[in-house]
């Protein structure tokens, strides 16, 4: 049990923290009321960040360094992620580095790897996820989007939703159903699809927070080369689990609230009311413990990714926690504002400029978002803990 | 057999992984993506070293053998509250001089190592006088003693030979300075001591007791606390034994008139508290580890319970409700295991934030800990509200270690200064 | 919609006031701590109490007159509730007064209903309900004791657990499976058995507060004469169902936790912690605002009787707030006194004399005991809110 | 058609029964037990009269036709945040005068007929002047009015011709008679008003105000407030819109030496906090009303969601996770119901309890309300986090609610002064 760095560790956050001090600048910074964000790639400030962080290798440091990337250890990932939290980096291009792009690797030939791994190194390519669908989101293996055999081809035909950053993308990597009398998890290929092909229509979606974060993606008669099959035929759905493990594991949350509740803590001291000191100071309190459990369950995830074991419940445990609390931050931030916290971004008079407005409508998605909690539950029940389906 | 010298037939899991019974087999890395860092340990490591995961797993072995629920269960009816026999068997194996240094008698392990024998001691719901001696005892002379008390009494502590505790809290029950109102007056070649200690383990059975005092009245309440080694024997103090919620012994200790040589001071006249809060807050944490032991069990023996249990033709595990309260319990464990585990480093290390990380994971573990039992009650439905059965023992143990070295509450306001908010 | 009494009621209610004035002594009271107290009989303080309700035709108020009972209608027996518990008066008998009589009159032939009832008004006769068992706890449906036809008796073997007063009782109201064959529900019949009878036997429980609550009983071909039959043979589960649906409606939980609330807030005055009062302030008003809605819950289940309407989710959804509000009163306490808090009953350093304590433990019973929490749960989505079984 | 003439087509249900939607058939009584007193209706009744029903029933099908979801979106989206069409469509319905005495235009109901009225505006998430100009205006004048101001104004906001607000809050962002500092100077024949007012709800579409301001400064806050009848076209006041989380229309509103005449005293100068007092409390009950009804539909929805999703091949309504968060729904909307039913009750009877039982009200609505529809929400999953489904306009607007007139802490601090703890 050790929870300082090694001295190797601490050289590494040394050198990432003054590259941070250095090379970021304060309108690059995320805000950070959303434990959703990832960049968004649209904004040029992010491409120039993205080169920046090219010149050391940063772009993808848990990649192999034959793929492009650091190849670093993951103790030395975790401490990188870490201080690019804390200094509140952006992310553009997350879903490719952090889901896709292993994906790749590990289910991908090494055509495909090549094809595919470099673009995302340079940020040349943008990347979306097709996974859910507008009947298939808690139950994504009852996804109804079809692949079928044309020649050299195969013509994908349907809908995807929740499709994040799918109006900026090149490329998407589609979960369509390609045997539809096979066992539901067994009739499922993935597939790249180039998002500017022919009958591939984009339609935002607007959140309950006024961000388009989502899109409906539409799929009509769009032919994907057979050679951009992912993995085997039949054996997506294996794919898929590769990149759905991946969103449940993050420092980056953690710090992240870690960060947003110091900013509370400061932004609504004007605001907090005299008679109820003691209640506000045990609130707030509580608030900093539970964010000290979310960073330590993000350190045993670490922890056990170091030791080369796979975290799965652990993870659902991190995730579930981190979401839940995010919640709790910001009904905490609120309350602390009382009537100021109903005021909008901009508003001259809201505090944090409303951002505490933002992050409460946007944390109502951190409990569905990659997995709601309810999924994590039976999913920590049942592959954690051995109970028997219902 | 000594502990260390055990081979266990436990398979060593040196990890942190989260389930009802934790040596569940190891997940093979994936491979591609980069895995552990070749050959360095990273020190960013929640898990056991090899001594500790052998400690745990031969402590789990022994008290499953040597204090399994009948042990519990007849101490809770036993005037004494602990029985000799196992209390010489653990002294065989070296536990009572775990920390005490190896010049001493003891093994001169670390304090985290003790710590995780706690979290066990948690698990089989150890009762008696062993905690109250490592805090009273041991704890207090190493963080205070000099070398001529530390050698006059660590071996003794270490070989089992005396039982101490120490005695803080009065009927005020508050955990700060301003509670220290037992009277110690300079007399003669010593001081003599008046006054009542309240909630005090297992002093009815003790050699000694670290009593905390007041020496100097003023505005400073930390200023004018003093520390004294009190033989349990003196003339003067009587015991009385309260009924409490955990059936464990907790004594009120009143003290007429006790002379205590100038000899036992630990540390400086008027200069104790500093020595106290050191004590107090390795204490802390040796609670949080008990609760941690003792939440985990309640927990693993509840899934169980909703594996083995029908109703509806199905395993009531196989119901949603239960599923999510048992995924509920595991993350309050494990939270609470690795923030004790944290609070235990940086008391270990002395790192800047050992008080605040002690206060975070008292706070938390107090409250996680008790909806973990409360939701081993739901689970376990009308057999869990029997006295027969196990899972209360766990339940009521619970709320004793909520309540030790100050509550959820207690702890939070400490946050909350550390805050400054 | 109207909260104050009529001036029927306001005469009734002062009517049982003066009585209770007059003839309850202090001794005889119940202590409050327990929301699963009834009267448990044996005391004979109790008795005593009985033929004083007996007096003025109170030992019944529920029961038509025909059936020696006070025939109030509902709107009086929610006062004469109401009036009982701020008294603490002890309800000895009460499953019998309560669930078996008026099953009884619900479900009985005109000769069991001469045979049982007037025993129960006269207090000589004492009952107990043996519904459930080992295996069968909230799938009351899957139990196992039977009951064979053997010429004018019928013969019972098995086991029952969790009945209350059984260790005293002449009678028991017992569900026994008189078709094996039959769905689960349709072979199921209710009788009434004489607990003096040859192979019966009691084995008293210890619950977890130290208190002799429950007993198991186990028959041993205990014989049962055919004419002890409770309605139709094999439709005992729709007999059973009438009593249950009794158990979940009463303003007494409600008054009971009023009482102790205000118990505890005056009890932990001298243990309330100086530095935290803000927040024993808002607990203290939190538990005093449930409580407040706890009775409101009561009321609306006595308004909707009043209307001859039969609450089924709303007496749930009373049960259930109510027992989750007394273990949070409970924790309140415990927490509001500190380390006294942890004193058992009887010493001398405990606040109300260790009642706190006894009631943490007694509490945990109050979600399990007449159906727990996840059943009633269950109840009010599935046949309050139409929502499908699972 | 007049909601009086109207013959619904609802079913009328005299009863107060939990369900996700309450015209559901009525379950006969068992019969044998002692069903309803004979003849005559009891006083403990939660469930509403014949024509208070039939006021429910009309409101809900009127509402769902003139202010269907589109409209409110519409209404976000709107400069003044209202329609005038609907507002002339109310007036007809006499809704703006159901309190004003019949002698002044109105329909001379009762305040809880009109809380009634407010629970079903909840629903259909009315947006709008109409509370405002009822809080402000009808009610402002009908606890504080002279004779005279009664006459010169009820009858013009009874028949929807003049739009009202209350302006009390400030930058202070309180609720207690320190928060107000608006200074008001007598000067000559009338007063100067001078200060800034926060969070006034559809103070820009005013034709008047209510303000309440500071005549007189001294150790006690409540002795110096005065209530002033203000045209809001008076020289001096300029109106800005805050940008809300539920897009309703709260502004600032700016006093620079506004003259208002003597005339327009509410009741008596440096007198004022006790009638503000009264109007705040029905204002706090409305509020709770608003929100029950608010809560009430973003449940029934969220039900009817859990039924039609598919989801693993059975409705998600099937699962016990979803099932056990409905139960936890209804029983928040109905206590939040009961509760406020009580207050309203209270309030209109002026019983000694009544400031009690609206403390008790808002402080468990408030967060009652948030906890459903922040199931809702996750009931709903993705499809309710998007702008273009209905269910978020719930969760939004619960806020505003939940703040208004103090939200949980506020009114539990005067609970906890009011049990004396």
């Amino acid at each position: 049990m050790d929870f300082k760095d090694s001295p190797e560790e601490a050289a590494f956050r040394a050198e990432v923290r003054e590259f941070l001090k250095q090379e970021l600048a304060d309108d690059v910074r995320q805000p950070d009321e959303s434990v959703l964000g990832v960049g968004t790639g649209e904004d040029p400030k992010d491409m120039e960040w993205l080169k920046k962080l090219a010149t050391r290798g940063w772009v993808a440091p848990a990649w192999p360094k034959e793929y492009g990337g650091a190849g670093l250890p993951v103790t030395l990932q975790f401490v990188y992620n870490e201080e690019m939290a804390r200094a509140r980096a952006p992310r553009p291009n997350f879903l490719a580095i952090g889901l896709i792009g292993p994906a790749i690797m590990v289910h991908g030939s090494e055509e495909q790897k090549q094809e595919h791994l470099s673009g995302i190194l340079s940020g040349d390519t943008y990347w979306a996820q097709g996974f859910s669908e507008p009947g298939s989101g808690s139950d994504l293996a009852s996804l109804q989007t079809r692949a079928v055999e044309d020649g050299d081809d195969f013509v994908i035909n349907g809908q995807k939703i929740w499709t994040s950053g799918a109006h900026r993308s090149d490329r998407m990597l589609v979960l369509a159903r390609t045997d539809p009398d096979a066992p539901r998890h067994k009739g499922i290929s993935c597939f790249v699809l180039d998002m500017h092909a022919p009958g591939v229509s984009v339609q935002p979606l607007t959140n309950m927070a006024d961000l388009h974060s989502f899109n409906e993606v539409f799929f009509d008669n769009v032919r994907v080369p057979k050679k951009n099959l992912i993995g085997e035929l039949n054996r997506g759905w294996y794919t898929a689990l590769t990149t759905l493990a991946f969103e449940r594991s993050s420092i980056v949350n953690a710090i992240s609230l870690q960060q947003l509740l110091g900013e509370v803590v400061e932004a609504t001291r004007p605001y907090r009311k005299g008679g109820a000191s003691a209640l506000v100071r045990h609130e707030l309190a509580d608030r900093a413990i539970e964010t000290h459990v979310a960073v330590m369950l993000s350190y045993r995830v670490a922890s056990l990714q170091a030791k080369g074991l796979i975290p799965i419940q652990e993870a659902s445990i991190t995730k579930l926690y981190a979401s839940e609390l995010g919640q709790r931050i910001a009904r905490t931030a609120m309350s602390l504002a009382g009537l100021y916290g109903q005021l909008g971004p901009d508003s001259p008079y809201a505090p944090l400029l409303g951002r505490i407005e933002r992050m409460y409508r946007i944390q109502v998605g951190a409990t569905l978002a990659g997995g709601t909690s309810e999924i994590q539950r039976s999913i920590i029940a049942q592959r954690g803990l051995g109970l028997p389906r219902g | 057999m000594h502990w260390k010298e055990a081979a266990t037939n436990r398979e060593t899991v040196r990890n942190c992984r989260s389930a009802p019974e934790r040596s569940t087999g190891v997940v093979p890395a994936a491979g591609v993506i980069n895995g552990p860092a070749k050959g360095k340990e990273s020190n960013m490591d929640l898990g056991l070293s090899e001594e500790q995961e052998l400690l745990k797993n031969f402590a789990r072995d022994f008290l499953e053998k040597e204090c399994p629920e009948q042990h519990v269960r007849d101490m809770e009816e036993d005037e004494q509250g602990y029985s000799q026999d196992l209390w010489k068997k653990m002294a065989e194996q070296g536990w009572q001089g775990l920390i005490v240094p190896e010049d001493q008698g003891g093994s001169g392990m670390g304090y985290i190592d003790f710590v995780i024998l706690m979290e066990e001691f948690g698990r089989a719901l150890v009762p008696g006088p062993f905690i109250p001696t490592a805090v009273g005892g041991a704890i207090a002379l190493i963080e205070g003693g000099s070398d001529e008390q530390k050698k006059q009494y660590l071996p003794k502590i270490a070989s089992g030979e005396q039982i101490w505790t120490l005695a803080h809290t009065e009927p005020s029950a508050r955990f700060d300075a301003e509670g220290i109102e037992l009277e110690a007056k300079a007399e003669g070649d010593g001081f003599v001591l008046n006054g009542t200690k309240l909630f005090i383990r297992d002093a009815h059975v003790t050699d000694y007791m670290t009593v905390v005092a007041r020496t100097k009245k003023g505005k400073n309440a930390e200023a004018g606390i003093t520390l004294f080694i009190v033989d349990s024997k003196s003339d003067g103090i009587s015991f009385t034994q309260l009924k409490t919620i955990a059936s464990d012994r907790q004594c009120e200790v009143k003290f007429e008139n006790v002379k205590v040589p100038k000899a036992n001071v630990i540390g400086k006249v008027d200069k104790g508290w500093g020595i106290y809060e050191r004590i107090a807050r390795k204490a802390t944490v040796i609670e949080c580890a008990y609760l941690v032991g003792l939440a985990q069990k309640d927990f693993e023996i509840s899934v169980q319970y909703a594996k083995d249990r029908i109703q509806f033709g199905r395993p009531i595990g196989s119901f949603q409700a239960i599923q999510h309260k048992t995924a509920d319990m595991v993350t309050d464990v494990d939270g609470a295991r690795f923030i004790m585990y944290k609070a235990a480093w940086s008391v270990a290390e002395d790192t800047e934030d050992a008080d605040m990380d002690v206060h975070m994971a008292k706070a938390w573990c107090s409250e996680a800990t008790r909806r973990v039992v409360a939701h081993g009650q739901q689970i376990h439905g009308g057999i869990g509200f029997t006295k027969e059965y196990i899972i209360q023992l766990f339940f009521r143990r619970q709320k004793a270690g909520e309540l030790a070295w100050g509550d959820g509450d207690y702890h939070r306001e400490l946050v909350a200064d550390a805050l400054k908010v």
